[in-house]
């Protein structure tokens, strides 16, 4: 463990992408070659709508130092209004765990649109320095894990 | 157990030059489930795809990953493949290791680490997936085209020839668009009204197809194949059966004061109105705002003159809701406004003009009857000026960061007209780069300079300051020569940058169909579905996806409305199977789920159910397959998790984010 | 790293601007009123910085032409703003020189009626930062 | 202590909690329940009898006139009935029902939600002037208690006289009052179909001093906070099965779907994330009748998680009180375009 903490640390980060919308946004940012951090890993889901936040908090669980969900810009949801409810659902559950202590900074939303390659590779780049500046998620993941 | 194979895509060198894909693959094997792993050069290809169905017959394979590159680019491709090898199409999973990968990752150990986990993360949804079959839904023969500029027309006159009934909803009083207010159109300098007019007689005479005008969409529900639409008919105030289009009472309005939208402000217009004198239809509408009567309740002369009596002044907007199949959005462009461009002097100046605006003061029923005359003093000009990328390719916010594409040939145009007609007019064009493909566009170019002798100058106008004469004095640069140029001109011609129609906006939100920053509505992929938008059922046609010129526009329309007759040929469309399901026996029957759908796609029945030997009836949330489109919204909704999304399960996505966290 | 590229480095620090966007227009040189005064001309800047030929451009009569008008600023329809370059490159000759700047209240008594207006005005500008 | 309770008779036990204005709440209740049984129009009573501890009445249900004779209503019956209504709703016949003026919030969101059967219940409205906590009368010392006068307010005595095995105590009514008590949400029932009683508002706390004492803190502090309240879950499952708005018929936590269930916490975190799923799941939806903070064997203060859902719901989406309208869409069940970011959450800092 102490020569793990030596090396540099590089954060696991789950983004959940909108299929319509965000994923079709980090194809662009792959196929213009906008380069963001490899400790980026995207699931695809359907919709915004679609993030449970039990897949959240299963993600900071299983050891994950930061997640952010990407979908269609509010108004621009491809089934019209997932994001919506996505953006209430997340709006509380972010709070919540900045309520109980967690870093805010660890939990993001952001809209990004199928033509946005550029806005995704910046958020990226942007959201990995955060997690990198907050270091490891040591308040939520599963402690058992700690020393394997 | 699934016996899962996992297939790693070369992709050439795109994916192979920056992941290790023999380590990926032999990665793969060590995963549960995983009985077979290979690489391979192009999985896509035909020897690729025989690949993987051999080894799907071989090793009797119940799920297969392939890592390669987007699910968006050969999803389709993988599951078609697997599925003539006897594997239901939903047991395909892809790890997108090129675009989510080796495209953006420079470091092969870190790329390939990458990749393995992107690998693992899909063989362990592949483990969870269960074969799905696709519903089938109607489609009703019917389309619908989203404005009557000569995308519009043009794709609905192709789309009825093919046989189907097609509507057109055009939001002004009639249709023809932007070309109708073209004098002349390049290379080849026909007559604009020559050639869109007996396309507007064709479509207007056209038995299947119905036009809209002054009417906008205001509602669209449904999906592809069933779309529902709400049309709002605003009151034009004339019944279009009894009006004969004598124009009488557009003579005889004496509220004459309104600018003509059509002549772009130059000239006035009555109340009661046709926006030009070829319009379809040829019934005017009355302009509440500026018409006496609506203001004043004093006046009534249209209805006193009109022998018809076609005059309404209780006329009321009218709702039309309509079916439709499939919808073209054709809603094309306008010209950017100036205001921010004080050093044109474009707001001071009233011979400071845009190309449009040119447009109208060139052609024979415009402003100034065709006569090339300053419009400040009517004087005919001697010097004119032309400036190029007037808010086009700019990286401030003033103006628009893309080529507007058609401004090089129009003006070319316009200079090579004004040297023709008047040769004693001395015409110089400042510009940037000269941009001309297509054909013979360049050859026309090269007319204007070595025929017509117009004076190109490469190098951009910084000022154009109007003089007590009268006269206005350009400052530019010319950067061959390095030289600072003041030069007196008696009309400054601006090529402003076109935009995507402002309520393009409002149609993209009501359709779903994305948009990008610059309003531009996307297209489903840049090169190999340009006329189509990732809403599936939703086509693009002219300006609005992105700057075209006619005969480009024209095509596209055509192309445009091949897709829709596609889609309309057929007699039913598969569903997408990864659609929402309730368990009974986790059911709360609350109503929750309900709520948030967008479709109306949940019901709720009453139903007996035998949980472990209880029998009873219970309320169950049940959801109609064919309406139901997979956003999954209801499934974060449902407390117990009684409502789950077939191919992206809540098992599924929990077994990926493990697999990603490990 | 080159002294050239160092400084070309330098201008490109202190201005904040990014040479490369530059799409040789030449709106700056249209709209400078002291083109004419200059060996080097506005647009042709950009190519100095990019080119990073630094010593030519900090030898120029340009950098002294330059009355920090701002209309190329203004006008500059890609962001590259000639006379940001321009007044970054000053910079890069005066801190050599020492840093001998002014205090706006050490210019009210070194005022000379003969001072042009627009020169004061610049050097408003160009210092109060 | 048990044994005290245990030297007295279940007569001595009834006559000590008597008092004059209780014997017309609940007199009134028994009587008007054995009409109505009497005539049919209900086929049981779902109410409260005296439990084996004088301050612990149980829910119970009397399906018979003489069964009666055991219900109780008193300052201890702070349970909330509303979610027997789910279960009773399937039963042949009527069921009366007694609720607590914050009790129908619960029965009524439960409506909305298609839960209980609104034909199936016949709702007297009890009066109410504030339960009682009996963990905070021990925490003022009063131990070996045998039994308690004045458990049901009346008028304004605000006394409790407590017999205990030394002797006779007093304790102030306000100062032993449940939690929710101090921030009621009024003295109306929301749904009934007949009153008993008389109620009082006995708000007289913020209902948010709490939350905003703990956003107060750095989140270092927080995380203690919950770290420290939180470990001491047992995950015995009192709190979820208490909740009026926590009913489903099989909890996500007890589902194959997510790993979780039938299992003990194997990290400190799962409990965290129970109890803000859970919180979560009945977000919007929650009455705040504070069941779950009551119920809670560790004592751990749970109400805290779904305040401060509400208080976000209030300040973001405006003011809203669950099973206040039979309005079917909520808060996480409507939108509007102009909402609030997520980003607000780091913003706010």
């Amino acid at each position: 463990m102490s020569i793990e903490a030596k090396e540099e640390f590089r954060p696991k980060i789950v983004a959940f992408c909108c299929n319509w919308c965000s994923y079709a946004g980090a194809d662009l940012a792959g196929s213009s070659r906008l380069s963001y951090p490899a400790d980026v890993k995207i699931i695809r889901v359907p919709c915004s709508c679609r993030v449970n936040p039990m897949f959240i908090l299963r993600a900071f669980e299983k050891g994950a130092d930061g997640v952010i969900i990407c979908g269609c810009h509010p108004g621009d949801c491809h089934y019209t209004t997932g994001n919506f409810y996505a953006r209430r659902r997340m709006t509380l559950l972010f709070s919540m765990l900045d309520f109980i202590g967690v870093e805010s900074g660890r939990t993001r939303v952001e809209w990004v649109s199928a033509a946005e390659g550029v806005k995704f590779s910046a958020t990226m780049n942007e959201f990995v320095e955060k997690i990198r500046s907050l270091g490891k998620n040591v308040r939520l993941e599963d402690l058992r894990c700690q020393n394997v | 157990m699934q016996r899962v194979g996992v297939f790693v895509c070369h992709c050439g060198s795109n994916i192979a030059a920056t992941v290790d894909v023999k380590k990926v693959a032999e990665m793969a094997l060590m995963e549960p489930g995983v009985v077979h792993a290979e690489d391979y050069q192009y999985m896509c290809s035909e020897a690729g795809q025989a690949r993987i169905q051999e080894a799907i017959r071989e090793k009797q394979l119940t799920g297969i990953v392939v890592c390669s590159c987007s699910p968006r680019m050969h999803e389709t491709t993988f599951r078609t493949a697997a599925q003539r090898a006897g594997l239901n199409p939903y047991m395909v999973e892809i790890a997108n290791i090129r675009e989510h990968c080796s495209w953006i990752h420079k470091d092969m150990e870190e790329a390939t680490k990458k990749a393995v986990l992107l690998m693992r993360a899909a063989v362990a949804k592949v483990n969870l997936n269960t074969p799905l079959r696709p519903g089938e839904s109607r489609v009703t023969k019917r389309a619908l085209v989203i404005g009557g500029g000569i995308a519009g027309i043009q794709t609905a006159l192709d789309i009825a020839d093919a046989g189907y009934e097609v509507d057109i909803v055009e939001k002004t009083p009639s249709i023809g668009g932007r070309m109708s207010q073209l004098d002349k159109t390049f290379p080849t300098l026909d007559c604009s009204a020559c050639i869109l007019t007996p396309k507007m007689v064709e479509a207007n005479a056209h038995e299947r197809i119905t036009i809209y005008t002054y009417s906008e969409v205001e509602k669209v529900t449904g999906f592809v194949g069933d779309f529902t639409v709400d049309i709002r008919k605003k009151a034009r105030s004339v019944d279009m059966n009894k009006c004969t289009g004598c124009g009488v009472c557009q003579e005889k309005c004496p509220s004459k004061k309104t600018p003509s939208e059509f002549n772009r402000g130059l000239s006035t217009r009555s109340a009661i109105y046709t926006p030009f004198a070829q319009a379809i239809p040829n019934v005017p509408v009355i302009d509440r705002e500026h018409c006496i009567k609506f203001q004043t309740g004093k006046c009534g002369v249209c209805a006193k003159v009109c022998q018809a009596g076609a005059i309404d002044y209780e006329q009321k907007d009218e709702i039309i809701t309509q079916k439709y199949g499939a919808i073209v959005v054709a809603t094309g462009f306008d010209m950017i406004r100036l205001d921010d461009y004080d050093e044109y002097a474009y707001s001071q100046s009233k011979d400071v003009v845009t190309s449009l605006e040119l447009e109208r003061i060139m052609n024979a029923a415009g402003p100034t009857k065709g006569h090339l005359e300053r419009l400040s003093d009517g004087k005919a000009p001697k010097e004119i000026v032309f400036i190029q990328c007037v808010g086009s390719r700019c990286a401030d916010n003033r103006g628009k960061s893309y080529c507007s594409k058609i401004c090089c040939m129009y003006t070319a145009k316009h200079a090579m007209l004004i040297r023709d007609k008047y040769p004693d007019v001395n015409v110089t064009v400042f510009y940037i780069d000269v941009r001309t493909p297509g054909k013979n566009f360049d050859e026309f170019y090269r007319r204007a300079v070595e025929e017509y002798g117009v004076n190109y100058i490469k190098g951009q106008v910084g000022k154009v300051i109007p003089q007590p004469d009268g006269r206005l004095l350009v400052q530019g640069v010319d950067l061959i020569d390095n030289r600072q140029i003041l030069k007196e001109a008696d009309m400054v011609v601006l090529a402003a940058a076109i935009e995507p129609d402002p309520d393009v906006r409002k149609i993209a939100t009501m359709l779903t169909a994305s948009i990008d920053t610059n309003n531009f509505l996307t297209e489903a992929h840049a090169k190999l579905r340009p006329v189509e938008s990732p809403t599936a059922g939703i086509f693009l046609s002219g300006v609005c996806q992105g700057p075209k010129d006619i005969p480009e526009t024209v095509s596209q329309a055509g192309a445009a409305a091949v897709k829709a007759i596609g889609l309309l040929a057929k007699d039913k469309l598969l569903t997408n199977p990864c659609t929402a399901h309730s368990d009974e026996l986790l059911c709360n029957g609350c109503s929750q789920c309900a709520n948030v759908c967008p479709y109306g796609a949940i019901s709720y029945e009453d139903r007996q159910v035998n949980d472990h030997g209880i029998r009873e009836v219970r309320r169950i949330a049940v959801v109609n397959d064919a309406l139901c489109q997979g956003c999954g919204a209801c499934t974060v909704t449902c407390p117990s998790g009684a409502m789950d999304l077939q191919g992206f399960s809540n098992r599924q996505i929990l077994a990926e984010v493990d697999a990603l966290c490990r | 790293m080159t002294a050239q590229k160092k400084q070309a480095e330098q201008i490109k620090e202190i201005s904040g601007v990014n040479p490369l966007k530059c799409m040789k227009c030449g709106k700056c040189s249209a709209s400078c009123p002291s083109y004419n005064e200059m060996d080097i001309k506005p647009h042709q800047f950009v190519s100095y910085v990019i080119n990073e030929d630094i010593e030519a451009l900090v030898h120029s009569k340009s950098l002294w032409k330059c009355l920090s008008c701002f209309a190329c600023i203004e006008r500059c329809p890609r962001d590259v703003k000639p006379g940001k370059l321009i007044d970054a490159a000053r910079q890069l000759v005066v801190r050599k020189k020492g840093g001998d700047y002014l205090s706006p209240d050490e210019m009210a008594q070194l005022l000379d009626p003969e001072i042009p207006q627009q020169l004061l005005v610049s050097a408003f500008r160009r210092y109060r930062r | 202590m048990p044994e005290c309770v245990k030297t007295m008779s279940q007569a001595e036990r009834e006559i000590h909690l008597m008092t004059a204005q209780q014997q017309t709440t609940q007199t009134q209740v028994v009587n008007r329940a054995k009409e109505l049984l009497a005539d049919g129009t209900v086929a049981r009573v779902l109410g409260w009898k005296a439990g084996e501890l004088p301050y612990a009445p149980q829910p119970a249900y009397f399906e018979k006139e003489e069964d009666l004779e055991e219900f109780v209503y008193n300052g201890f019956c702070g349970a909330n009935l509303s979610k027997y209504m789910i279960e009773a709703s399937k039963l042949d016949g009527k069921t009366l029902v007694c609720l607590k003026p914050c009790d129908t919030y619960s029965f009524r969101q439960l409506m909305k939600e298609h839960r209980v059967d609104r034909e199936k219940a016949y709702i007297i409205g009890v009066g109410c002037k504030g339960k009682l906590d009996i963990e905070k009368i021990k925490a003022q010392g009063i131990k070996g208690i045998q039994s308690i006068q004045g458990a049901e307010r009346t008028d304004d005595a605000d006394t409790l006289t407590i017999q205990t095995l030394y002797g006779e105590r007093t304790c102030a009514y306000a100062d032993v009052m449940l939690e929710r008590c101090h921030v009621c949400k009024g003295k109306e029932h929301m749904i009934f179909d007949e009153l008993i009683g008389e109620s009082r508002d006995t708000k007289d706390r913020d209902r948010f001093a709490q939350v905003k004492e703990i956003e107060a803190m750095t989140p270092g502090e927080r995380f203690a906070f919950f770290q420290k309240e939180l470990s001491r879950c047992i995950r015995c499952n009192a709190c979820r099965n208490v909740c009026p708005a926590c009913s489903c018929r099989k909890c996500v936590f007890d589902s194959s779907q997510f790993d979780s269930a039938q299992k003990a916490n194997a990290d400190p975190f799962e409990e965290k994330m129970f109890h803000i799923i859970r919180a979560f799941h009945v977000a919007g939806r929650c009455t705040d009748c504070g069941e779950c903070s009551r119920v809670c064997p560790q004592g751990i203060p749970l109400h805290l998680f779904n305040r401060k859902f509400i208080k976000d719901i209030n300040e973001f989406y405006g003011e809203y009180q669950a099973g206040a309208d039979l309005e079917p869409r909520g808060p996480l069940t409507s939108y509007v375009f102009e909402d609030v970011e997520p980003g607000i959450v780091a913003e706010r800092g």
